[in-house]
């Protein structure tokens, strides 16, 4: 287990190992998103892969957007979690230099969820239409007319109520 | 003269019939067939997205070449046909094969002589 | 344009070249295997850059999850990857049981490895038909789809669905298999053997085939561990890798089968379809075995809460589908509908190692490569 | 069906022949009923099922209707086999634009239908029925529907051209 490394790095909070039956991965770790770069470089070395990066999107309970990326190994299996805590509105740093399949995970959660990645190479939306407005997997996300209908031309119209809904 | 002009007959009647069988297939549709005229239906076709950029582009030389390649079989077919027709005299089955051998085989060489240039190679 | 890091920059191109030109392997494409579109910068017949456009099949699935208790969820899940919809089904039934520590009788054990295998075995020969219709090959497709028709009777007659299946449930699966089901699974294995010869006579030593996979589109291992690829691509590189036996679910443990890696280990598109192929043997093993010694017994748990509230917190559980690594991501707040589902699917990986796996081949061969890594496009888009 | 197209007046004009033999017609339609050339275009689920109806034991060349074609300017019928996504949604009107007339579309599915089991009150991704988008002649309900239901609406939509529909008219 890499943890005595990995909690060297500045920025880590936290690493409390975790009961692997119950819970499905080895060790969950604490970050502040400035750290995540390191952390990935040493999992790179390691010989680690991301396994997938994901948001929670926590502002109702205390206030933040967490990210969570999990590292395995490909030969013998040892997950580690890592929740890196967001204010809402701040923006991530990408770990796509390090692993570039990270590149379509983050642009997964920049539509989605709408948290920036510093860094990022081309922060596109990756899922709904490149001119969507808003970011459906918010918690209070409102679609302004769910079934608009699809031959409407101006695009931008619509997203404008789209935007005002979601104000 | 009659000979001559009856034989001119004939084959100015095969080049209008012809002619007329090739027209009649593209006009017929336009008179029988509904139209549809949707906001898309004159853009290129292109997996149902837009095109992106012109295609005015220049594009490699083994494109050609490969086009060649196939025009010298298709010169090759067009004087077959006549040939097959002209060769039915049984007496001369043999000497008939192999002047039409010859000739396939003298059109086969260009194919060759392609082949050993690496034509057929897709360099790009 | 956008660029994409790394080697597969996007060569933007200009007005005044005039040497190149995009090409959109769109949307609606016979080999896309789907909806999925390859944005390609090219120079004659060679491929510069692929710029993949995804979302075309997207479902929202993730947003289905919060809007659907954890027992409303469990339809959705065979219809994120349709060919493994019972590996995925079954996976998700295994993943709330064991958060929530339900025990499932021995029999139901042995009944889930029966229909995943052979549910994996469809997948794959449902793969190799479309897979040889992109190279051109028309016969094959008809022949796996006629062996295909088989599981598909086997599976129907307990599940009652042909694709979709809805078979699991928490705590044990639905239907009871009778022995009429047992005779025709070992019938249909002992029939398939041979036919997997014949495949491997006519397709895998068919020397067309092989000049348009040999060596085409080989996965390093750095590829495949910067894109975190897994399964049968994963597996075609020579590393040993699958979570039925990494991380045993079931009683995978208990039954003995190979993982089976490709010959050459550069991983290209022969590697792959041999690692396929020996897989579709293993999974014929494994069902025997299965149907040899499944006991008698009840197929559902005695003690199956009404509600099911995990306790707060997140989980991860995977499971190894016909193309690789299915992880679910399940962060719970305690109430009955989840907080958040994150579906971790293998064919994401797979096509985003395409920005780096098509720079510099030919767009036949490109056809090649985007057939032998099998993806499901609703699994990508979710 | 109508104000669902209200603002398509230009986008879709649907004129018949000029010239109207109806015996000759009635003939065409026998033609064009026995010889449909359906358009490859999975989107989903459903897409297996059509090409499992397309492969050897259910066998769509008995109504010869089993000729696939991928690209949409040769293709008579589009089979919209799958849930249809609203970045999707623009693709299949091009497609339905770039389809010669006379051009039949069958929705296969639920989701095809009315959204089927993707429809729920947070859904903001998929169009909720192919008529939003296109005009359908028939609908297949199922999700997928067994191989034997999409035979039954192509033999459906045979007894509809033979009936004399060009295609689905365009009430506007």
């Amino acid at each position: 287990m890499i943890t005595d490394e990995l909690s060297a790095v500045p920025g880590v909070s936290s690493t409390s190992e975790q009961d692997y039956a119950a819970k499905g991965y080895h060790c969950l770790h604490e970050a502040s998103p400035g750290s995540l770069p390191a952390l990935a470089a040493i999992f790179r070395q390691r010989g680690f892969h991301l396994e997938h990066l994901t948001c929670l999107d926590m502002r109702a309970d205390d206030d933040c957007m967490c990210l969570v990326y999990q590292f395995n190994r490909q030969d013998v299996p040892e997950r580690h979690v890592i929740h890196s805590r967001l204010a809402p509105g701040e923006a991530g740093t990408s770990i796509s230099e390090q692993f570039i399949g990270a590149d379509w995970y983050e642009r997964e959660v920049f539509d989605m969820f709408g948290v920036g990645f510093d860094g990022h190479p081309n922060l596109l939306r990756l899922l709904t239409d490149d001119d969507y407005i808003g970011h459906p997997l918010l918690k209070d996300f409102v679609d302004a007319d769910p079934q608009r209908d699809v031959f409407a031309v101006d695009a931008k119209k619509d997203g404008v109520a789209n935007e005002a809904a979601n104000e | 003269m009659t000979e001559v002009a009856s034989q001119y007959g004939l084959f100015g009647a095969l080049l209008v019939a012809g002619f007329i069988f090739g027209v009649i297939p593209c006009v017929l549709p336009l008179l029988l067939a509904p139209r549809s005229r949707g906001k898309k239906t004159f853009d290129t076709y292109e997996c149902g997205v837009d095109t992106i950029g012109s295609a005015w582009i220049r594009f490699d030389i083994s494109y050609y070449l490969f086009a060649l390649i196939f025009v010298v079989f298709e010169v090759d077919v067009l004087y077959i046909l006549p040939i097959a027709l002209v060769f039915d005299d049984s007496r001369y089955v043999w000497r008939d094969l192999v002047e039409l051998s010859l000739f396939v085989g003298i059109l086969f060489l260009a194919i060759l002589y392609a082949w050993r240039k690496g034509v057929l190679h897709w360099r790009y | 344009m956008s660029s994409v890091p790394g080697p597969a920059m996007e060569l933007v191109r200009d007005d005044e070249d005039r040497e190149t030109y995009y090409l959109n392997m769109g949307p609606q494409h016979p080999s896309t295997h789907g909806v999925l579109r390859l944005r390609l910068h090219m120079e004659g017949e060679r491929i510069l850059s692929v710029f993949p456009v995804i979302g075309y099949g997207h479902r929202a699935h993730e947003k289905m999850a919060e809007n659907r208790d954890y027992l409303m969820f469990l339809p959705n899940t065979s219809r994120i990857d349709y060919l493994s919809g019972m590996i995925y089904n079954l996976g998700y039934c295994q993943a709330i049981e064991k958060i929530m520590g339900i025990e499932v009788p021995e029999r139901t054990e042995y009944i889930r490895i029966i229909v995943g295998e052979l549910n994996r075995i469809s997948s794959h020969l449902l793969w190799l038909g479309t897979y040889l219709l992109d190279l051109g090959g028309i016969t094959p497709f008809l022949y796996c789809f006629d062996d295909r028709e088989r599981i598909l009777d086997i599976l129907d007659s307990i599940s009652g669905s042909r694709l979709t299946y809805c078979y699991g449930r928490f705590g044990g699966v639905t239907m009871d298999v009778d022995d009429a089901f047992l005779e025709s699974t070992a019938a249909f294995c002992s029939y398939f053997h041979e036919r997997l010869d014949e495949y491997e006579d006519l397709v895998t030593d068919n020397v067309i085939f092989r000049q348009r996979t040999e060596g085409v589109g080989p996965f390093s291992a750095d590829l495949v561990q910067r894109f975190g690829l897994s399964g049968p691509c994963l597996r075609a590189t020579g590393t040993r890798r699958d979570v039925r036996k990494d991380e045993p679910y079931g009683i995978y443990d208990r039954l003995d089968f190979e993982v089976p890696v490709g010959k050459t280990t550069n991983g290209d598109c022969f590697d792959r379809h041999t690692v396929r192929m020996a897989e579709m043997v293993q999974s014929l093993h494994l069902i025997e075995q299965a149907v040899r010694d499944i006991p008698d017994g009840p197929v559902m748990a005695a003690k199956v809460p009404k509600k099911i509230k995990p306790p707060a917190g997140d989980y991860y559980f995977a499971v190894e589908s016909a193309r690789g690594h299915f992880g679910m991501y399940i962060y719970s707040d305690g109430t009955d509908t989840p907080f958040r589902i994150k579906l971790r699917t293998p064919s994401f990986a797979h096509v985003s190692a395409m920005t780096e796996a098509l720079v510099g081949t030919m767009l036949s061969d490109t056809i090649s490569i985007l057939g032998s890594i099998d993806i499901v496009i609703p699994e990508i888009d979710r | 069906m109508a104000e669902a197209h209200d603002n398509t007046e230009e986008l879709l004009e649907q004129l018949g022949p000029l010239v109207h033999l109806s015996k000759l017609e009635t003939l065409l339609n026998h033609a064009r009923a026995n010889s449909l050339w359906p358009l490859t275009f999975g989107l989903a689920c459903c897409a297996i099922e059509m090409m499992a109806v397309g492969a050897s034991r259910f066998d769509l060349d008995r109504i010869g209707a089993g000729v696939f074609r991928p690209s949409a300017r040769q293709a008579d019928v589009m089979i919209l086999a799958g849930t249809i996504s609203r970045k999707m949604a623009p693709v299949i009107q091009t497609l339905w634009d770039q389809m010669p007339a006379p051009k039949w579309a069958i929705a296969m599915g639920g989701c095809t239908i009315d959204g089927g089991p993707f429809k729920y009150p947070g859904q903001y991704a998929i169009v909720e029925g192919a008529d939003k988008i296109i005009p359908v002649d028939v609908y297949v309900p199922g999700c997928p529907p067994r191989p034997e239901a999409l035979f039954a609406g192509l033999l459906k939509l045979e007894e509809k051209i033979k009936a004399g529909r060009k295609g689905p008219e365009m009430v506007n």
